[in-house]
């Protein structure tokens, strides 16, 4: 199972500024392994952001997104102790979804 | 990372002839450095490495929450700090991997061989290199152990012991060590890091025998290397320079790599500890 | 180092051993505990045998002496090594500068993870600055750049560089650059291509 | 069907989100359907933006790449791209010289700011561009990134 992202949620101002570390190989499958086999490209594909049931941002990635993922974007219209959830998903069908709790202003 | 490499490599052929000033280089590479540190990958193997002290694991399916990692059974917050030292039950100086090994094979159960020389993976999956590190595909529990167990000195002072006289021969050969060239390239770790200001392409290089340098480098191990997509712990840093020397290969966790992680930290005493930091 | 210096040195690093100087372990107890571990900590693998570890007499010398080495010393390792450069028996010092940037760029050989069949870089942007273009070099050697152009091309030049990448030692004992040629990490050719490199009229050195 | 669970569904958004609600597909499925597998498989800029389904697009100032100009490492190249075109709905990021030239595609809602940071893998030194969709209509700024060769065994 794929391990937790890390996310931070906090309100600067009026807008709730989102943080995200994921842990993914975003494996490019051009590479070799020690024995020169080739290693299988293993990515996420689709990542969704979500408060209040509704998608404050989706994205579409390919192998080109650095391992271990950082994202780092701002929506208005969130409050303070309310949730944030991110779902992940790879070309495996592997999928994480995690959340935070907006923390206050800071 | 070898096709990486090879596509640097071709690049470097080919960069166009705008050639800026050396100045502007080692400025944007400092801006580089600077965009990095706003978010380290690091984090993801510190919170691992916090679920698995407290993981039962091995034939004794036992957690490492007791093991003495210098400071007493489960004392974790500033033991980074205080490493290498000489353990009384094992009759050997220390480092935290050396330790924590020693701690699997007592608490857990594993072998030595196990606790030692691989990386065990908590979900199973196939290991690809038999390095005693993660790599590609592969997770180390001792490696992340060791982000986590880092992470609880940081902003401590860097103050190793150096009064058991085991401890004291630990340092001297390791200073001893630090000087020693040998091999195809005549290489010792003091060739790069015997005189201050110098670099390896861009990457500038402590000098080890100047405390601030010494202070800044150890304070910054472990890292989480973005070249490579791994968070690297001391042991590796040895292991890695060693392996660049030409040497043959630096047994993981052995007296020799202890005895230079002993002198280096002695180097850097005084330093504030900043680690797991995020590198090149 | 001024040798009334060395006192004061002594004394101040004294001062770190909280248990004072007489419990520092002994010089013959720490060599003898370097050489356990040199025995001990290390294992073959792929071509970097554990061999590789038995220091010739230069690097025996130059890590005995590191920081301060006396002059006879110096002048011993110099000569010794002055007699190990072999020049190309076809005379021709001078090969393709293209041939040596590639070989400058590149970093491999000799380490445990290369394929032993693949001849090694000779690592030079790792530590000096050649051609004006590559922005990525290192600073442990001075700089290269216009090498030729301060120089010229003469034979005495040629011999001279050929020799100098050949077996550093000879002209700078315990020279922090491999001794090349004399250590077989680069063949006589590839290193008249560094000639080249350094010497050649169109050579981007020269630039 | 649990809170969580509940919540996820509702992520995919339009017609593939209803169907997911409704037990059609499962919300993985959901996801990896909006995967625009030919725009990722593009060898070019020009390739891109039509993959992207805009015919050219045009350099606009309102678009701001903020990355450095040299990357010490390609493995991990910091980059934000911040848009200050009226209804930017989408912003992209393209590496012209990497294998495959779409990196990365960026959904932005109405309430989210026209901004998003990354990390990104460049194989050597290229321009890197930001494309914008704003109001329908295609723009993009680009940027130059050298990639520099490190370490001392390569």
């Amino acid at each position: 199972m794929a391990d937790p992202m890390r996310i931070r949620a906090n309100m600067t101002g009026d807008k709730v500024e989102v943080k995200v570390l994921m842990a993914h190989e975003m494996e490019t499958g051009l590479r070799r392994d020690a024995g020169g086999n080739a290693i299988p490209a293993h990515f996420i594909r689709n990542v969704s952001v979500t408060y209040g049931g509704k998608t404050v941002l989706s994205a579409q990635w390919g192998t080109s997104v650095s391992r271990n993922p950082f994202l780092h974007f701002r929506f208005n219209g969130g409050k303070p102790g309310e949730k944030v959830m991110i779902t992940w998903l790879d070309n495996k069908g592997e999928k994480r979804t995690d959340e935070a709790v907006i923390a206050g202003g800071g | 990372m070898r096709i990486d490499r090879v596509l640097a490599g071709v690049l470097a052929a080919t960069l166009p002839c705008l050639s800026p000033a050396q100045q502007d280089t080692q400025k944007e590479i400092e801006r580089y450095r600077q965009m990095l540190q706003e978010s380290n990958p690091a984090e993801l193997y510190e919170a691992r490495g916090e679920e698995l002290w407290k993981t039962r694991r091995g034939p004794r399916n036992a957690s490492l929450e007791r093991c003495d990692l210098g400071l007493g059974p489960g004392v974790v917050k500033g033991a980074y700090v205080r490493l290498p030292r000489y353990f009384a039950d094992t009759g050997r100086v220390q480092d935290l991997e050396s330790r924590l090994g020693t701690c699997m094979v007592t608490l857990q159960g594993f072998t030595p061989e196990e606790a030692g020389r691989k990386p065990f993976s908590g979900t199973g999956a196939p290991m690809i290199t038999t390095d005693p590190f993660s790599g590609v595909g592969q997770r180390s529990v001792m490696t992340d152990l060791v982000a986590w167990i880092a992470s609880e000195s940081r902003g401590m002072t860097i103050a190793p012991s150096v009064s058991h006289p085991k401890e004291r021969l630990a340092y001297q050969a390791g200073e001893r060590l630090f000087y020693y060239r040998a091999g195809p390239y005549d290489f010792g770790c003091v060739t790069c890091h015997g005189e201050e200001g110098k670099r390896i392409r861009l990457q500038n290089l402590p000098k080890m025998t100047n405390a601030k340098d010494a202070q800044r480098a150890f304070g910054t191990w472990p890292g989480y290397r973005v070249s490579e997509g791994e968070l690297r712990s001391m042991q590796w840093r040895m292991w890695e320079c060693v392996r660049q020397m030409r040497f043959p290969e630096l047994e993981f966790a052995s007296d020799a790599s202890i005895a230079l992680i002993t002198y280096l930290a002695k180097q850097a005493e005084g330093g504030t500890f900043d680690a797991p930091a995020i590198k090149r | 180092m001024q040798p009334k210096m060395i006192p004061a040195l002594a004394l101040a690093l004294c001062g770190i051993w909280v248990a004072g100087c007489a419990t520092r372990p002994s010089d013959s107890e720490t060599e003898r505990a370097v050489a356990e571990m040199i025995k001990a900590s290390f294992k073959t693998r792929g071509q970097a045998t554990v061999a590789r570890l038995n220091q010739d007499d230069a690097q025996a010398l130059c890590s005995k002496h590191a920081g301060e080495l006396p002059k006879d010393v110096s002048d011993g390792i110099e000569k010794a090594q002055q007699a190990t450069i072999r020049y190309p028996s076809s005379g021709k010092l001078m090969g393709d500068w293209r041939e040596g940037e590639r070989i400058a760029q590149s970093g491999v050989g000799k380490q445990f993870t290369d394929a032993p069949t693949r001849p090694a870089g000779g690592s030079c942007y790792n530590c000096h600055q050649l051609s004006k273009q590559e922005l990525s070099f290192g600073t442990i050697g001075p700089s290269l750049y216009q090498f030729g152009k301060q120089r010229g091309a003469s034979e005495a030049i040629q011999k001279y560089t050929y020799g100098k990448i050949y077996n550093s030692q000879a002209s700078t004992a315990c020279s922090n650059m491999p001794r090349f040629g004399h250590n077989g990490v680069l063949t006589e050719e590839q290193i008249t291509h560094l000639v080249a490199l350094l010497l050649d009229h169109d050579s981007p050195v020269n630039k | 069907m649990d809170a969580r669970r509940r919540e996820v569904l509702k992520t995919g958004g339009g017609v593939l989100a209803l169907a997911a609600a409704a037990g059609i597909i499962r919300p993985g499925e959901a996801l990896a359907q909006e995967w625009n597998k030919a725009a990722f498989e593009t060898k070019s800029v020009a390739e891109t933006v039509k993959a992207l389904g805009g015919r050219g697009s045009t350099p606009s100032s309102a678009i701001e790449i903020t990355a450095p100009d040299i990357a010490e490492n390609g493995a991990v190249v910091p980059i934000a791209v911040e848009s200050k075109l009226p209804r930017t709905q989408a912003l992209a990021i393209l590496i012209e010289k990497n294998p495959n030239t779409l990196s990365a595609d960026f959904e932005i809602p109405a309430g989210t700011d026209p901004f998003v940071s990354t990390r990104v893998k460049m194989g050597e030194t290229s321009n890197v561009y930001a494309l914008v969709i704003a109001d329908g209509k295609y723009f993009h700024a680009v940027k130059e990134i050298k990639v520099t060769i490190g370490g001392c065994g390569g």
